[in-house]
């Protein structure tokens, strides 16, 4: 099996999970095809000689941020969407926003794939690559030193927005003569 | 078909085989071991000494009744124990247990005994560790049980805070070794300094190889960290609901789980298969040698460790453990960069 | 190697941070002594080495790391043994060891967790110290000046239950600040300006430039940071912090603000001779306020009560002695009577603490006297450190002082060696007034009789107690060192060679430039040598001068020192007050500020300005949405669309065209 | 079928986003719809760095290591609240939540 027939295998296995984390309601379903259109693209990667991008995909994209969004699910039990409302209505005759959202990523959809077919064919990829850790880390701490330290305040101002905002209120003290 | 290409393929069906067996030696080990430490028998009857015991639970295993809870999610129910399995063979594919082979000449080529060569195998072997979180998280999701949630959550929220300080002491190693591939890593530790002490890393790492086995014992959810199955609070923890083959699938992963854990250590931490005496295309004598003695060691530290409470082993794995790490993390890198190891 | 010195007090900080509280105040206290004995240790060895190498060429470095390189700044963690910094470490290491095996006994009264976190702070106060004068460029300096800040303001509030100790922490750390301030621009405006941060290729710069003959750029970045130089070594106008620091512990006192940190402003001066020779407008500005400190400082601490005071000033007028040097180009003797300064001031600062000690914590000096007989070790080796500081001949004092004198004269600033010979004469009087009201005459101290009784109760014959052994040992060896460590720069005029100077002199000059040695270096010539001799013979007498006034003041004739200042009482209340300098901050910038902040600030701008802005847009903004709300559905979702509908119409603008 | 160059991945990206964005507009639970945005994120990443393959650098690598520092805060920080309406609400409908102060 090539690699050429690989991406289209890994290609095939993005969109289809995509579609499927969108096109049904139950959300542990979702969060599981999404992991498996996660794996597809960390497969992609290594086709495109970024071996530590894909791992580096699995662990962070695949074992802490979907672990994440599956705690979520299952912490708040969360619930299918609404039927009823499901059952009334066909998708295409929602109201608004829904419609019209469709509406623009077809829109969407067809620019991209104008802007992408106008152009000259760029060819094959050249021979050169780095897929070296040391390379990459190399770059990262220096050219990249500031964008680095920015990002790790983001994250520590997003750790201390999400302990803040997902705390449980306080209780108040009841009163001692009501138990 | 190339010589080389048939080897490959026997040398993983190979190792698929072995490590199902290693399964089965480990479940006599561990009950013979405990036996011996709590002065009883252990299983005898089943063949000479009680050793075909495994075999046994095999079968009965296999005749049991498939049950399902009518409330579950059929699908996610019968997929976690795939997760679970699957993750912990697909763990040991990058570990490599020996030195490149001919195999007395009976290929062109040598033959490196690893499944796959990797050259980010370290981040592989750790990528996976954190795949393997699904089967037990939707095993307790899916079984929708009580214990079974509660252990599901608790083994996830373990995993999940203990890989921190695991991957840190793997970053401790891979530092000093200046490589991501396991087999460079072993090969930095060949050969000995003053030419009696072996050059593993456990010498310059000690801290990192106590991280790493603490942390690894709490990611296998072995005893004193084995919150998601403690018996007395949640039943069974997010095996609860499972019987028969599914429940042996979650047995065979914990099992293998351990080996994996071990297996990496040996190559990390206690040179691989490099030791004296014998030749190099021996080498995986040594390796399992020193496996065993991990494994021993896990045997008897299960056997021997009252279990913790939880709220004292999320402060352990946050406040004492993960600290530990960085600073030996830190230390490590300050000191290669220092002496210019 | 030279990483060693700074690491070994820093591992020795580590360990007494992280178990010090778990072992007993022995094993924390043989930790930090060990941690500093090894430093001093292998500071010896780097320096012999050192010595071993040729004259020209005597510099040792070692990089460490590459610590930022990012754009044009590169900025290698850098450690450089030259003569100069091998002068300041093992000032650093000797003293700073001999002051920690000091503390072990004095700080024997404190808990264990409290003796240890002292012990810690003393180990990272060295490791920065060391870094500081190790570091070869602007920024490991900084690192190494801001740690020993940090360091200081720590152990002035040492004991933070105390207001006025946390006050004074305080105090130290806001002052020191608004000279960083200075400092920082400093370095900055060189870095733009040389493009370096490097010590080295800075002089090497500044020297192919030639001297600034106006106030140039050169006489700016050396002027900001030398107001870097007055927060760290208080001179005017930022001293006012270091009186206050004396609320520390007093072998904090005898090692930061005497011996070591205190002196890291005319360190960073002698690091950059090269630099500020080519801005005499600097040199001169350095040169009067050294000046103007040094008899500010000699006059308030004539009257000040506080022993410990008293010698905090005599600090600060000494200081003033360096930044005189170091502004008429007088490099070598400033770092010279910065060296020998070292073991005298911390001899005289170990002295008062041993007496603070055996009184039982008592400083002011109208209730001491008399403890000539009671504490003889103590006595004798403060006698000797307040000879040496007077400048009486033969001990070390007299020749760094008169070195920087002579020089003084020599370069033609006379009005400068008048008043530098009018502050001799005063801190001759004020170190004799404590000697003798300290030690002679009556006791007067209420504590010395109680003690004195408590012990009588407890078991007979029992008196006052001398300093016990470790304090003995540093005193004893400081002593020594006040005595003997002169020599090391005997002048010509004396028959010595100078060999101090020559020895520091590659530190302060360039190796391009040193093509023309001994340029003005009067050291040649019998005429020269008897105006030496003959300046050394004025300063003799003043010093002499001063002791027999403060023998007449204050122990032969106490009255008379009364009748004096009942017969000048403004001047005796401005010295009181010390010329009020707190309170006129208090009043020019304090208040100001918070008046400022206050009624400016907060009760117009903010209430009325900014808040009134803000009413209005709000107002604005609240009118307008009644007419706009009706965009604002609050459906994430509308809002996702649009947001949509405008990446499509864009791209579908720029794909159109 | 022609051999995967630049142009193909750029495509399989294209789709991927505007799966994302269709996503974020057809699902009424709030998670799918963060699931959705990780999707668009995702084919962002896939941009980077097949752009950074046919260039021959280690840029487009690099971006995406700061592009998942982004998902991550953001995930983390958008279940935080999605947890906090859930406790108001008991629900997950975005259009549940149209009220612009509470």
């Amino acid at each position: 099996m090539g690699s050429d027939t690989l991406f289209y295998l890994f290609g095939a296995i993005a969109i289809g999970a995509s579609l499927a984390v969108i096109g049904q309601r139950n959300p542990i379903y979702s969060v599981l095809l999404l992991i498996a259109s996660f794996g597809a693209l960390s497969g992609l990667y290594i086709l495109l000689d970024a071996p530590f991008v894909a791992v580096i995909q699995i662990i962070v994209y695949a074992g802490a941020i979907m672990v994440l969004f599956l705690f979520v699910v299952m912490l708040l039990n969360a619930p299918h969407e609404e039927t009823e409302y499901d059952e009334r209505v066909h998708p295409l005759l929602r109201s608004g926003p829904t419609r019209f959202g469709v509406a623009l990523a077809v829109a969407l959809m067809v620019e991209l794939w104008w802007a992408l077919t106008k152009g000259r064919e760029t060819g094959g990829f050249p021979e050169g690559s780095v897929s070296s850790v040391a390379a990459i880390g190399r770059s990262l701490f220096t050219d990249y030193s500031f964008q680095f330290e920015v990002t790790s305040v983001l994250i520590l101002v997003a750790m201390v927005g999400a302990v803040v905002l997902a705390r449980r209120e306080p209780r108040r003290p009841r009163s001692p003569g009501n138990p | 078909m190339s010589a080389f290409l048939i080897a490959q393929i026997v040398l993983t069906l190979f190792v698929f085989v072995m490590l199902l067996s290693s399964a089965a030696v480990m479940v006599y080990a561990e009950r013979k071991v405990a036996a011996i430490l709590q002065q009883r028998m252990g299983p005898y009857l089943v063949g000479p000494k009680g050793m075909l015991q495994p075999l046994a639970d095999v079968i009965k295993l296999m005749f049991k009744e498939e049950l399902r809870p009518r409330a579950a999610d059929a699908f996610l129910f019968a997929l976690a124990p795939m997760i679970s399995a699957t993750a912990a063979f697909a763990a040991f594919a990058v570990v490599p247990f020996g030195a490149e082979t001919t195999f007395f000449g009976l290929l062109n080529e040598p033959l490196r005994l690893q499944v796959a060569d990797v050259n980010v195998a370290i981040l592989v072997v750790f990528a996976i560790a954190s795949m393997s979180v699904y089967g037990v998280v939707l095993a307790g999701w899916s079984s929708n049980s009580k214990y079974s949630l509660l252990g599901g959550l608790r083994a996830s929220a373990q995993m999940i805070s203990y890989e921190l300080s695991y991957g840190l002491a793997l970053a401790s190693v891979l530092v000093m070794a200046n490589s991501l591939s396991l087999s460079d890593i072993v090969n930095h530790q060949a050969g000995t300094w003053f030419g009696v002490v072996p050059r593993w890393f456990l010498f310059i790492q000690p801290v990192g190889f106590l991280v790493y086995m603490t942390a690894g014992i709490a990611e296998t959810n072995r005893a004193p960290f084995d919150f998601p199955e403690a018996e007395q609070e949640l039943v069974a923890g997010y095996h609860t609901e499972y019987s028969s083959m599914s429940f042996a699938m979650f047995f065979l992963a914990e099992y293998i789980n351990m080996v994996t854990v071990s297996a990496v250590a040996t190559d990390l931490f206690l040179g691989g298969w490099h030791g004296p005496f014998l030749p190099a295309s021996l080498g995986w004598v040594w390796f399992l040698l020193k496996v065993g003695a991990i494994l021993f060691f896990y045997i008897w530290m299960r056997w021997t460790l009252p279990r913790y409470r939880y709220d004292q082993l999320m402060r352990f794995g946050w406040k004492v453990l993960l600290p530990i790490a960085a600073v030996n993390l830190l230390a490590t890198a300050a000191g290669v960069l220092y002496f210019g190891i | 190697m030279l990483l060693l010195i700074p690491l070994l007090p820093l591992v020795g900080f580590l360990l007494n941070a992280s178990f010090g509280r778990r072992v007993s105040k022995p094993a924390a206290g043989a930790i930090a002594c060990g941690a500093m004995i090894a430093s001093f240790l292998v500071s010896l060895v780097s320096v012999f080495r050192l010595i071993a190498l040729p004259a020209d060429a005597r510099a040792i470095a070692q990089q460490v790391f590459t610590w930022i390189s990012s754009g044009d700044l590169a900025v290698p963690f850098t450690l450089r043994l030259d003569p100069l910094s091998a002068v300041m470490i093992l000032v650093v290491t000797g003293i700073g060891s001999l002051i920690h095996i000091y503390s072990t006994a004095y700080m024997h009264e404190e808990r264990d967790a409290e003796y240890a976190r002292y012990f810690s702070y003393l180990n990272l106060f060295a490791a920065f110290m060391l870094v500081l004068v190790l570091g070869s460029n602007f920024l490991v300096l900084f690192v190494g000046w801001e740690g020993v800040g940090l360091c200081s303001y720590l152990l002035i509030g040492f004991w933070y239950e105390k207001k006025s100790a946390s006050d004074a922490g305080k105090k130290a750390f806001i002052v020191n600040r608004i000279g960083d301030f200075g400092f920082i621009l400093g370095v900055l405006l060189a870095f733009v300006h040389f493009g370096t941060l490097d010590f080295q290729e800075i002089a090497r710069s500044s020297a192919a430039l030639g001297p600034e003959a106006a106030f140039g750029t050169m006489s700016l970045i050396t002027l900001l940071l030398f107001v870097g130089a007055t927060g760290k070594s208080a001179q005017i106008p930022l001293y006012v912090w270091l009186p206050d620091a004396m609320e520390g512990p007093t072998p904090v006192s005898a090692l930061i603000h005497a011996a070591t940190m205190v002196t890291a402003g005319v360190y960073m001066i002698g690091r950059n001779a090269v630099l500020f020779s080519h801005a005499p407008q600097t040199l001169t500005i350095v040169a009067i306020v050294g000046v103007a400190t040094a008899l500010l400082a000699g006059t308030i601490g004539l009257v000040q009560n506080d022993i410990k005071r008293v010698l905090a000033y005599s600090t600060v007028s000494q200081l003033g002695y360096m930044f005189l040097a170091m502004g008429v180009g007088a490099y070598a003797a400033g770092i010279f009577h910065l060296y020998t300064h070292a073991f005298f001031k911390a001899l005289l600062f170990l002295g008062s603490g041993a007496v603070i000690h055996a009184l039982a914590g008592e400083q002011d000096l109208r209730r001491m006297g008399g403890l000539k007989k009671d504490l003889p070790i103590t006595y004798w080796t403060f006698l000797i450190g307040a000879l040496a500081i007077s400048g009486v001949p033969l001990l070390s004092g007299f020749f760094s002082k008169d070195e920087i004198l002579y020089r003084t004269y020599a370069s033609g600033h006379t009005l400068l060696w008048i008043v530098g010979l009018l502050t001799s004469l005063l801190t001759a009087i004020y170190m004799f007034r404590i000697v003798f009201l300290a030690f002679h005459g009556p006791s007067r101290s209420a504590t010395a009789s109680q003690v004195a009784d408590h012990a009588h109760d407890s078991h007979h014959g029992s008196h006052l107690h001398d300093a016990p052994p470790a304090m003995a040992i540093a005193l004893v060896v400081l002593a020594v060192g006040s005595v003997a460590a002169g020599y090391v720069g005997l002048p010509q005029a004396l028959g010595g060679s100078n060999r101090f100077e020559k020895f520091l002199e590659p530190s302060f000059t360039v190796a391009e430039v040193r093509s023309t040695p001994d340029t003005p270096t009067p050291d040649d010539g019998a005429a020269t040598e008897g105006l030496e001799l003959g300046l050394m013979a004025v300063s003799t007498v003043v010093a002499v001068g001063g002791i027999g006034l403060a023998f007449f003041f204050f122990l032969a004739n106490p009255r008379a020192s009364d009748r004096l200042a009942s017969q000048f009482p403004g001047l005796h209340r401005v010295l009181m007050h010390k010329y009020y300098v707190d309170e006129i901050y208090d009043a020019a910038i304090v208040q100001p500020i918070r008046i400022v902040s206050e009624d400016g600030l907060w009760k117009i701008l903010d209430v009325r300005v900014i808040d009134g802005a803000v009413n209005d847009v709000a107002g604005t903004v609240g009118g307008a949405s009644e007419l706009l709300r009706r965009l604002q559905t609050g459906s994430v979702r509308a809002y996702a669309a649009s947001l949509f509908l405008g990446v499509v119409l864009i791209l579908g603008y720029y794909l159109w065209r | 079928m022609p051999t995967p160059t630049l142009v193909h991945y750029l495509i399989l990206s294209a789709v991927l986003f505007t799966i994302g964005t269709a996503g974020v507009f057809v699902r009424r639970n709030i998670i799918t719809v963060l699931l959705s945005i990780e999707i668009m994120l995702n084919a962002v990443n896939l941009t980077f760095v097949a752009f950074g393959r046919a260039l021959g650098s280690a840029d487009g690598q690099i971006i995406v290591f700061f592009v998942m520092t982004v998902a991550a805060a953001e995930a983390a920080v958008g279940l935080a609240i999605v947890i906090g309406l859930f406790r108001h609400r008991e629900s997950l409908n975005p259009d549940t939540f149209t009220t612009l102060k509470w």
